[in-house]
């Protein structure tokens, strides 16, 4: 097929298959081709018949899932045929509730936007990716600007299907936080990691859910 | 997060004791003990809570090893009551006890460690399902109001007290056992008698009255004063009293020394 | 292996093995058998021997990614010699190390749960709340129940993240703890080091070291 001396010895191929396929499990994204290969340090062609061969071999053994090509690489997915029973799976899932981090990321991108991955962790105190993936896998969030900045972060931003869902018509109609939350040089120190003494109390949550028809705006508040 | 306020050496003082007899191979007469007495101290003030058990605790330890030592460096032990012996016995056995389940964990640690790296070799798919399944997942924002999220947002944005650096509420230890030993040795021979009670009335801090009462186990076991409890829990009666063979310049360099 | 009339046709059970295959797939958390036996609508025996054939089959392909049973369930990982292609992709490894303060309190929640915080601070020897809140914070203990005493303390035990770090099933994979027993000679060090009775002879130091053989142990005791 290709020239012999460009070929790595069996075992290789056979180290390197493997490492493709633990790369491509684990991967959030579509794999391109390029990116293995350089990971491999192994030519794009190689990859991409290493690829189509470990592909081959698996609808060969007729697995549940299947090696496709999407999107500019490689990924994992179920075969169709699966379909109902992963649905079925999907909606047992524990995590089609809106977590309590969950739900205050989705808060910090809907106030603080456009806003960066490492804004959001400075602010939450832990590592946001697994939940801003999953709310831009619902959705709710997307990538709306990249940053000025040197590094060009990805910025985040609700949707229109956020507003929808909340059955709000524009971002203004989000009540006002400002008046409960110090002064945003009070919260750059916090995000600094210097210890700060919170100048407001909130109010316990379950007087504001007890509020009748939510009398949002700040009557238990001086 | 800052967390480990403890010495890089040491991790407390039990740590150091076990440290120090099982690596240094070194017994309780050549210990220092102040430096593990003053640990246990510190301990006691960097606790964020007042724990009645875990402060008790620690004071037995301490005094434990206060009374061995004391026990070693005087050699006419034959006029001690039996009965002292063997409290002093038990004292010793239970304070072993919790040394070697201490040195239990501690191995525990380290099989946890090499599972954890073992572990760490291998990285699990959590990618989820594909966008082909976006129709399918339940909507998650069903029942979420806007209050909740203005809510959430209060919450997540408002600035939380970090309590571990709380910088604000650290007293140092301003005295030492030494520290408390000189002036008991100052201030009793004036006074002759008094209860702890009102020896201790004046001091604020619970540590410093820990620190004042085993300076008094000191000096008690050195010969200097003599100590009576005539109802169990009740106050403790203190009279100077120094034995012939006693040294206060000897007393003072073993507080110190160790 | 299991009587004939329980046991599915062969057909059917290749489908169910492709469909386990396709839920794990599409799972963020370890899925138990319990749940996949509930959803293809199989006895959970038949679930767990299909899985073991499952993960089997894999390692039998020298496949790059492997089927193991952690923290109450079935996942997909990656193989442990795969480490460095992986780590590569990766970049930036999020896993947290953890300090020996750590591991040793992880240690004592794990065997003693559940278990408060001055149960920690007794068998420690230094004031744990700052250890135990990381722990929780990184989700590998939490608050199980209250003690039914006067204070009605809070107490601690171990979740599934603990397991899934350390790589164990369920917690029965927990070495014995009787495994770990101090030695005759660190308990005999330890005796040696807190001993009661002086050596003969305590005062003159230089003189019981000349003495020969050390009459050592307790020539004063009854």
């Amino acid at each position: 097929m290709t020239d012999d001396i460009l070929n790595p010895i069996d075992d290789q191929v056979d180290e390197f298959k493997r490492a493709i396929e633990s790369i491509i499990l684990v991967a959030h994204d579509p794999v391109p081709a390029e990116l293995l290969a350089q990971l491999i340090e192994q030519p794009t062609m190689l990859i991409e018949q290493w690829c189509s061969e470990l592909a081959e071999s698996y609808s060969q053994a007729a697995h549940g899932f299947e090696l496709v090509q999407i999107a500019g690489g490689y990924r994992y997915q179920t075969a169709p045929d699966l379909t109902p029973y992963v649905e079925r799976f999907l909606l047992h899932d524990q995590r089609a509730r809106l977590s309590g981090a969950a739900l205050e990321t989705l808060a910090i991108v809907a106030y603080k936007q456009p806003i960066s991955r490492s804004q959001v962790a400075a602010i939450r105190g832990v590592d946001p990716d697994g939940v801003l993936r999953t709310l831009q896998a619902r959705g709710y969030i997307d990538e709306t600007a990249r940053d000025d900045g040197p590094g060009q972060a990805i910025l985040y931003g609700t949707t229109t299907s956020f507003l929808e869902k909340l059955g709000l018509a524009s971002l203004d109609d989000l009540p006002a936080i400002a008046e409960f939350i110090p002064d945003a040089d009070v919260v750059e120190a916090l995000e600094d990691g210097l210890r700060v003494t919170p100048q407001v109390d909130v109010a316990p949550r379950e007087m504001s859910q007890n509020e009748p028809g939510g009398s949002s705006d700040g009557a238990s508040w001086p | 997060m800052a967390m480990n306020v403890a010495t890089p050496v040491y991790e407390g003082p039990f740590d150091m004791l076990l440290q120090l007899i099982l690596k240094e191979q070194v017994d309780i007469y050549e210990v220092n003990l102040s430096t593990i007495v003053d640990a246990y101290l510190a301990e006691l003030d960097r606790m964020q809570e007042l724990d009645l058990d875990v402060a008790t605790g620690f004071l037995l330890i301490a005094a434990t090893l206060i009374e061995l030592k004391a026990r070693r460096l005087l050699p006419n032990m034959s006029d001690l009551d039996l009965d002292d012996e063997l409290a002093l016995w038990e004292e010793r056995d239970m304070l072993l006890a919790r040394l070697l389940e201490a040195k239990t964990f501690k191995d525990v640690a380290q099989v946890f460690a090499q599972l954890a790296s073992e572990a760490d070799r291998s990285f699990p798919r959590v990618v989820g399902p594909d966008e082909r399944f976006a129709a399918t997942l339940p909507d998650m924002l069903e029942g979420t109001s806007v209050t909740r999220l203005r809510n959430a947002a209060i919450s997540a944005l408002t600035p939380k007290p970090i309590p571990t650096v709380d910088l604000f509420h650290i007293n140092p230890i301003k005295t030492t056992v030494a520290d408390a030993v000189t002036e008991l040795l100052d201030e009793l021979p004036r006074i002759g008698r008094i209860t702890f009670r009102r020896l201790t009335a004046d001091l604020g801090e619970r540590v410093e009255v820990i620190i004042r009462f085993l300076a008094l186990l000191e000096l008690f076991k050195q010969g200097a004063i003599e100590l009576d409890q005539p109802e169990r829990f009740g106050d403790i009666e203190i009279a100077w009293s120094p034995d012939d063979s006693f040294d206060s310049e000897a007393i003072l360099i073993d507080t110190y020394e160790g």
